[in-house]
């Protein structure tokens, strides 16, 4: 089998499932899990044969595993769209394949399999535990199972597909194509329980968010593929190409056309990776189950919009104004996550934030065109946050059975303050939490996340970029504080409610996806090392030279400076220290200094975008639209015509019909023909010579008529 | 010798004279006498136009010959006409035989 | 210009040479001369007329075995001349309220239908009236006026009997003016013509001997035309009291009579031209006029003498049966007959003279005998009607 | 003027009075007589114009036939001999008017006619005006269909004229 | 013309004989007219009824089949004469004539109107 078929390969598996449950297996939830999970191995195996091959191959950048058919025939050339596994696609297949597994196996736990069907479960409604008499005759309410449980895996089935097709793809269409499946899939997801009207609205949210940005990466293709003809990467990069691009000039705020091509096609990804502007749609999507929050909301989904925008790296770079309007919304929406996330309560949106924070990271360092370190920092921030999201699953798990065990269903057991002391409770999901939280807040030379976090730090250093350094740093600064806030909430302490005290940790299924993701939240970092680290030569900067190899020519490596690892190092230590400090003996949401209303209610942006977008809209399509438009105007004009018409109609037979025709002419006429007969009826006297001289008569006047009408021709 | 127009003339005359007895007479039977003398006036034009033109060409007079055959069944039916007529109404008045009166 | 060969040529020209010397111009003499002429013939006739009376007188006694007028002058000749003297100076009455000038024009009227009919009679080659080639129309449109002045006379004298008998004999002469005129039509298809002069010439086999059947239908028609004899409907003196000329009296009954008596004669003539070659003779008539009048005259008065014989002889038939015996016997016999000779000349014109003559004169003996023959069953049906089956009963019992 | 002119005269003369007399005198059998003697005048008219066949067939159809059944008709019909009443109808002078008229315009239109003073050109030497009639009637290119359509003309007169008069149904044909 | 001028001296000397007969007779013959000589005559017996009795329909039949047999002889005559001239032909178109009026014939026949009573 060559890589090529193999990478073919790699996105069916899922699709397969996806047909396989809807179709077939949506009946037995054991048959359908399997054959989910199944598919994920599948899929897995293909991608680490296909990576190992991968990193066997010398200057894999230059000749990447490629392979394209023709699909379109558009006049006499052909459309062509296929595969190809470059160094970079390669690393980012590597974290998604296994990420992926993880979040299906942790599903299979998370949905309760094998706990008893729900007293009063409904399709649509989170399972709300089942009673169950133990030998003793105790009567005790035990986690019931997902009602909708294979159709849960059937849209993972999708999901995967749809990030594995956009991995693999090698131009923009087919990328674009996975792109939407993964936003239909979010949608679906998000919206799991539709029974919850709050989950309905997410799922809509979600979607119409990212549907905007979408436009405009579809416009971006679309001027693309008008440029240049082709929307395959190895073709837009050659050299004369990207000149080509430059050259044009589309009038449009003094932006070349690559650098207007890139701001569309960066606009999508601001969508899809809920930066600033379209960051709304994610705390909400929290309103799915866990797993999919951890895949879709922290692994791969928002992970994708980064990892388009690294592919047209090469095209962005070519333009400055783009770069800095790039790096500008990286920044910026990394510092405004951040102060977000320090005030809130429920534990997944806390992440939910510190992922848009992150993502701005990254964003932010390809604006300043850091592109190895960028990259470095998705796969890294992929694996700890998918196992901090893990992680909070567990522990809403845990509390659930302390809920179901108290039966005091008012407790939420996502919010932080009703936690506390879970440590004792829960021990593997409190050490691989604190693992992925010391990753996330870049606790140094251990964790992955400090290396991934140091090398953007240390580029905005060395290409100058202070503002942009400034403003991360304060941003590293707030997310080791917020997480530290968080691990002290929810672990250290003591309970501070009962259900707290009864919860219990949980099964396997869902505490090794978590040991595992924590050893990568580790072991990755190392990867990255720069070779010139305190110019110790520890490690070769692997990394830096294999993800480097997809770009044209080689981004060259920075020269070791102390200033920004120092930097870190305070940030770092200072906001996990404050943290703890802090929050070890506050016990309840008033107490919280933090709690600011304006950053508690996320800078009251949805109420903002409520009225300058959503309002106007519903009252264009509402009022304007529907009230004036369509009953004013068109209905107006049928009500006009109706009732004119039946006037028109009245008046017709009112005057045309009743009176001209019928008395008039119909009448009238009949009694003109009756009269003219009565008068005429005289002429037949029945007396023959009467007759005669009749016609007599009239043959001398007929005649004598003729005769000078023709002239005295005859 | 004689021009044509004298017989024409004189032919007119007959024939206006047989109209007036059509017109006038009371009697059906006077009636057809009428007409006899308009048919007679038919006939004697037939034959003035017969002498008057190409003599060889006999036309005028196989009119006129028709003419005698139409005259004697018109006479034959008219006259049995008005004999029914009369044994059923008893009346060969013209102006009483108006059973056709609407 | 021989005397013997064309007197009245001769004579003609004479005359008209004495009046174009008084004065007279050419055409009005010529006129006049030929004025002269008919008056003269008519005269003649007259006399013949007269003559006749007296003929028919004596014919009539001995028929009837007795000896007829022989008193005045020798054989009686005289006793015409005496009763034309009796009419003239005999009052003629004029019945009340008849119609004065009907009743005057009737007489006249006929008398005048039998003279004009001389107009056409050839009485030699050269010598005849007119020669109309619409001869034999003629005779029937004199025949028509003669009805004509029947009805008049029967009409005007507003008597019943001269009404009833007037319109009875005009029936009966109108209903066997039909055979006659078919009767007419052979000669004609025969000659070709209808004019006298060509009848005769045609005839070099007489018309007789090629149909001798139209010969009797010609014969018996004109008797009943005539109103004579068998068929003398019109003064049947037992039943009408004579007829139409039952108000007349005088002079008007005399020209009623003598009326009568020359039609026969005229008659007598045409069955004479019209079948026996009128004055041909084997070629006598080409010597003189003079030959041919007296042929012409004899065949005449044999034709006159048969017609006397039929009516002394005859007894009168039934009205009803005279009518019936000509519509439902004569006239279609009469236009078989025609059909018959029509066919037979058509095919047979061109053939020998004798091969034509014998084909006509058979093919009148086989119409003859079916005739015959059809007549013998109707009357044994008729017979059988009348006695019942008696004559084969008496056949039978062996008698 | 020449004899014929004058002849002519005569006879256009008396034909047209006896045809007035025809129109206007009270006793039917007189108007009958006067026909016969317009009759007798149109006959002498034809014998004018040479036709000799139309003259004697006038004479022999007209006076000797249809003159009859025309006495015979008024006979019949006439409960008393005698007339009764005036002759002519109440409207006689608008008739007499459109006589007039009529006349009028004929004479009127034939004033116009060119054809109005041909004169009457000489009868060819040896005609037979009866042979070419003869010809005329029967020789198969002329008016041999009239001459068979005439037969079937009289014998519907015959059979219409008897059904009518005297058929049963209508009223005792004996009486 | 000089034909029909021989005719018509034929005419007049034809009347002329019997207007001279019977006016010789009127001068001659005495006139004493009386209301008994003028009686109509019959057989010596008073006239009884009118003397234009009511007719018999027979007449007029008999002169009606007079009338359109008359007609056709007129139109066999020109048949007749030239009938030697055109052969076969004209034969048979005057039987096919003489055939329908004998038709007519036949048809008063069978409807019982040439009887005479």
């Amino acid at each position: 089998m060559t890589t090529e078929t193999l990478i073919w390969l790699i996105p069916l598996p899922p699709a397969l499932a996806f047909f396989l449950i809807v179709l077939f297996t949506n009946k037995n939830k054991a048959l359908s899990h399997s054959v989910g999970v199944g598919a994920a191995v599948l899929s897995w195996l293909a991608s680490m044969v296909v990576f190992f091959r991968a990193l066997g191959v010398e200057h894999l950048g230059e000749h990447p595993f490629v392979s394209s058919v023709n699909w379109l025939p558009t006049g006499d050339t052909w459309f062509k769209i296929g595969v190809a596994i470059d160094p970079l696609g390669a690393a980012v297949l590597f974290f998604v394949s296994i990420t992926i597994f993880m979040i299906f196996l942790y599903s299979v736990g998370y949905h309760n399999f094998g706990q008893p069907k729900g007293d009063h479960d409904r399709a649509g409604l989170p399972p709300h535990g089942a009673t169950v008499t133990d030998e003793q005759g105790h009567k005790h309410t035990v986690p019931s199972v997902e009602p909708m449980y294979s159709r849960f895996f059937a849209f993972l089935g999708l999901f995967a597909f749809g990030m594995y097709t956009l991995v693999v793809s090698d131009n923009l269409l087919t990328m674009f194509v996975g792109w939407e499946i993964m936003g239909l899939c979010s949608y679906l997801l998000i919206g799991f329980w539709y029974g919850k009207p709050s989950a309905r609205a997410a799922a809509i949210k979600a979607f119409m968010t990212t549907r905007i940005g979408d436009v405009f990466m579809l416009l971006g293709i679309a001027f693309l593929y008008s440029a240049t003809g082709t929307l395959t990467f190895r073709e837009i990069f050659t050299e004369e190409m990207l000149q080509h691009l430059v050259s044009i000039d589309p009038h449009f705020l003094g932006l070349t056309g690559a650098g207007l091509i890139g701001l569309l096609l960066f606009i999508g990804t601001v969508g899809k990776s809920a930066q600033w502007p379209l960051h709304v749609w994610l705390p909400d999507a929290m309103e799915g189950p866990t797993p999919v929050s951890a895949m879709i909301h922290a692994a791969t989904m928002v992970s994708a919009g980064v990892y388009a925008v690294i592919r047209m790296f090469p095209l962005l770079s070519l333009d400055h104004n783009t770069m800095t309007v790039v790096a500008f919304i990286g920044t910026f929406t990394a510092i405004f996550a951040a102060t977000i996330a320090v005030a809130q309560n429920d534990i997944k949106r806390v992440l939910a934030y510190s992922t848009i924070s992150q993502l701005g990271f990254m964003i932010a360092a390809l604006g300043i065109g850091a592109y190895v370190a960028a990259a470095f920092h998705l796969i890294t921030h992929a694996f700890f946050k998918a196992l901090l999201f893990l992680g909070s699953g567990s522990v809403i798990h845990g509390m659930e059975h302390g809920v179901l065990h108290t039966g005091n269903h008012s407790v939420d057991p996502q919010d932080m303050f009703n936690m506390g002391g879970l440590r004792k409770k829960m021990p593997i999901t409190f050490w691989t939490f604190l693992i992925g939280g010391f990753a996330l807040s870049g606790f140094p030379l251990l964790t992955a996340g400090f290396w991934s976090k140091d090398e953007i730090l240390a580029d905005a250093w060395a290409n100058g970029h202070l503002v942009v350094f400034v403003t991360l740093a304060l941003a590293a600064f707030m997310t080791a504080f917020y997480t530290m806030r968080q691990i002290t909430l929810t672990f250290l302490g003591e309970p501070r409610t009962k259900e707290a005290e009864h919860a219990q940790e949980t099964p396997w299924t869902m505490t090794v996806p978590l040991m595992v993701l924590s050893v990568f939240a580790i072991g990755y970092g190392w990867v990255g090392i720069p070779e010139n680290f305190l110019n110790l030569q520890l490690a070769p900067s692997w990394f830096h030279e294999f993800v480097g190899g997809t770009l044209a020519e080689h981004p060259e490596v920075i020269p070791f400076n102390p200033i920004p690892l120092i930097v870190s190092l305070v940030v770092a230590l200072g906001g996990l220290l404050l943290g703890w400090l802090y929050y070890r003996n506050v016990n309840s949401a008033k107490e919280d200094f933090f709690q600011i209303p304006l950053l508690k209610n996320k800078y009251y942006f949805d109420e903002a975008y409520q009225v300058v977008f959503i309002k106007p809209v519903i009252w264009l399509s509402e009022v304007f639209t529907y009230k004036w438009l369509d009953q004013g105007l068109i209905d107006g004009i049928l009500h006009f015509f109706g009732p004119a018409t039946g006037g028109i109609g009245g008046f017709i037979r009112q005057y045309i019909d009743l009176k001209v025709i019928n008395e008039f002419i119909g009448d009238g006429l009949a009694a003109v023909t009756q009269e003219t007969g009565r008068t005429l009826r005289p002429i037949q006297t029945g007396r023959i010579q009467q007759y005669m001289m009749l016609s007599l008569v009239i043959l001398a006047v007929v005649g004598a008529l003729l005769y000078f009408m023709l002239g005295a021709g005859l | 010798m004689i021009p044509l127009s004298w017989y024409l003339i004189f032919a007119a005359g007959l024939f206006s004279l047989g109209l007036f007895g059509v017109l006038a007479r009371r009697n059906a039977v006077a009636i057809l006498l009428g007409v006899e003398l308009m048919l007679n006036a038919v006939n004697i034009n037939l034959a003035a136009f017969w002498r008057y033109g190409n003599v060889t060409d006999m036309t005028g007079q196989v009119f006129a010959i028709i003419v005698f055959a139409v005259a004697a069944a018109e006479v034959a039916v008219g006259l049995a006409l008005v004999i029914s007529v009369y044994r059923s109404r008893n009346t060969v008045v013209a102006d009483e035989i108006d059973m056709l009166k609407w | 210009m021989d005397f013997l060969k064309d007197p009245l040529k001769l004579a003609a020209d004479w005359l008209i040479g004495l009046m174009t010397g008084w004065g007279m111009p050419e055409g009005v003499a010529a006129g006049v001369a030929a004025f002269l002429g008919i008056f003269v013939l008519i005269a003649i006739l007259m006399v013949i007329d007269i003559f006749l009376v007296w003929l028919e007188r004596k014919v009539v006694a001995r028929f009837q075995d007795r000896i007829g007028p022989n008193r005045l002058g020798p054989f009686g000749l005289i006793q015409p001349f005496a009763d034309i003297i009796k009419l003239l100076i005999k009052e003629d009455i004029t019945p009340a309220n008849a119609d004065k000038v009907v009743y005057n024009l009737a007489p006249m009227l006929s008398m005048m239908s039998v003279l004009i009919l001389w107009a056409i009679i050839p009485l030699a080659p050269s010598m005849l009236g007119v020669d109309l080639n619409v001869a034999a129309l003629y005779i029937i449109a004199t025949g028509a006026i003669g009805t004509l002045s029947i009805i008049m006379a029967g009409w005007s004298s507003n008597n019943k009997f001269a009404l009833l008998g007037a319109f009875r004999q005009v029936a009966v002469m109108v209903s066997f003016e039909i055979p006659m005129v078919a009767s007419l039509l052979i000669p004609t298809v025969l000659a070709g013509s209808m004019g006298m002069n060509a009848i005769i010439e045609k005839q070099d086999i007489w018309f007789f001997i090629l149909s001798p059947l139209g010969a009797l239908i010609f014969l018996i028609a004109a008797i009943a035309e005539l109103g004579r004899a068998p068929f003398d409907m019109g003064e049947a003196e037992s039943e009408l009291i004579s007829g139409y000329n039952v108000e007349y009296s005088g002079m008007k009954f005399g020209m009623f009579y003598a009326g009568e008596l020359l039609h026969a004669f005229t008659f007598g003539g045409f069955w004479g031209i019209l079948f026996f070659g009128g004055y041909r003779f084997f070629g006598l008539e080409q010597v003189s006029p003079f030959l041919s009048i007296p042929i012409l005259l004899f065949k005449a008065v044999i034709g006159y003498w048969i017609i006397m014989w039929v009516k002394y002889t005859m007894m009168r038939i039934r009205i009803d049966h005279m009518l019936a015996f000509n519509w439902k016997f004569l006239t279609p016999l009469s236009f078989a007959l025609l059909i018959v000779t029509a066919l037979v000349h058509a095919l047979a014109k061109d053939a020998a003279l004798w091969v034509y003559g014998l084909s006509m004169f058979l093919s009148n003996l086989v119409l003859g005998w079916i005739v015959v023959e059809f007549l013998r069953r109707y009357s044994r049906a008729e017979r059988e009607k009348v006695e019942g089956p008696a004559r084969p009963a008496m056949e039978a019992a062996g008698h | 003027m020449t004899t014929a002119q004058i002849i002519f005269l005569v006879v256009a003369a008396v034909t047209l009075v006896s045809a007035f007399m025809v129109v206007t005198t009270r006793n039917l059998i007189h108007a009958a007589l006067w026909l016969v003697a317009t009759l007798f005048g149109v006959a002498v008219t034809y014998a004018l114009l040479n036709a000799n066949f139309l003259a004697v067939v006038q004479v022999v159809v007209y006076i000797g036939a249809i003159a009859i059944l025309f006495i015979f008709a008024v006979m019949l019909t006439r409960k008393e001999m005698r007339d009764q009443g005036p002759q002519l109808n109440s409207a006689w002078w608008i008739s007499a008017l459109l006589a007039v008229l009529t006349f009028g315009g004929l004479v009127g239109m034939l004033w116009g006619w060119k054809g109005m003073d041909t004169l009457a050109s000489e009868m060819p030497v040896g005609f037979d005006s009866v042979s070419a009639l003869g010809d005329a009637l029967i020789s198969p290119n002329a008016f041999v269909l009239p001459f068979e359509v005439a037969s079937v003309l009289l014998l519907a007169a015959l059979v219409g004229a008897v059904y009518v008069a005297f058929n049963p149904r209508s009223g005792d044909s004996r009486k | 013309m000089n034909q029909w001028l021989l005719i018509a001296f034929f005419f007049i000397v034809g009347l002329i004989i019997p207007v001279g007969a019977i006016g010789v007779a009127a001068i001659l013959g005495p006139k004493k007219p009386n209301p008994v000589k003028q009686e109509t005559y019959e057989c010596g017996l008073e006239t009884v009824g009118d003397s234009w009795v009511q007719f018999k329909a027979q007449y007029y039949i008999f002169a009606l089949v007079f009338l359109i047999f008359d007609v056709e002889t007129v139109f066999l005559f020109p048949w007749a004469v030239r009938l030697g001239q055109l052969g076969l032909f004209a034969v048979i178109e005057g039987i096919v004539f003489i055939a329908i009026l004998i038709a007519g014939l036949v048809y008063t026949w069978r409807k019982g109107m040439l009887e005479w009573a």
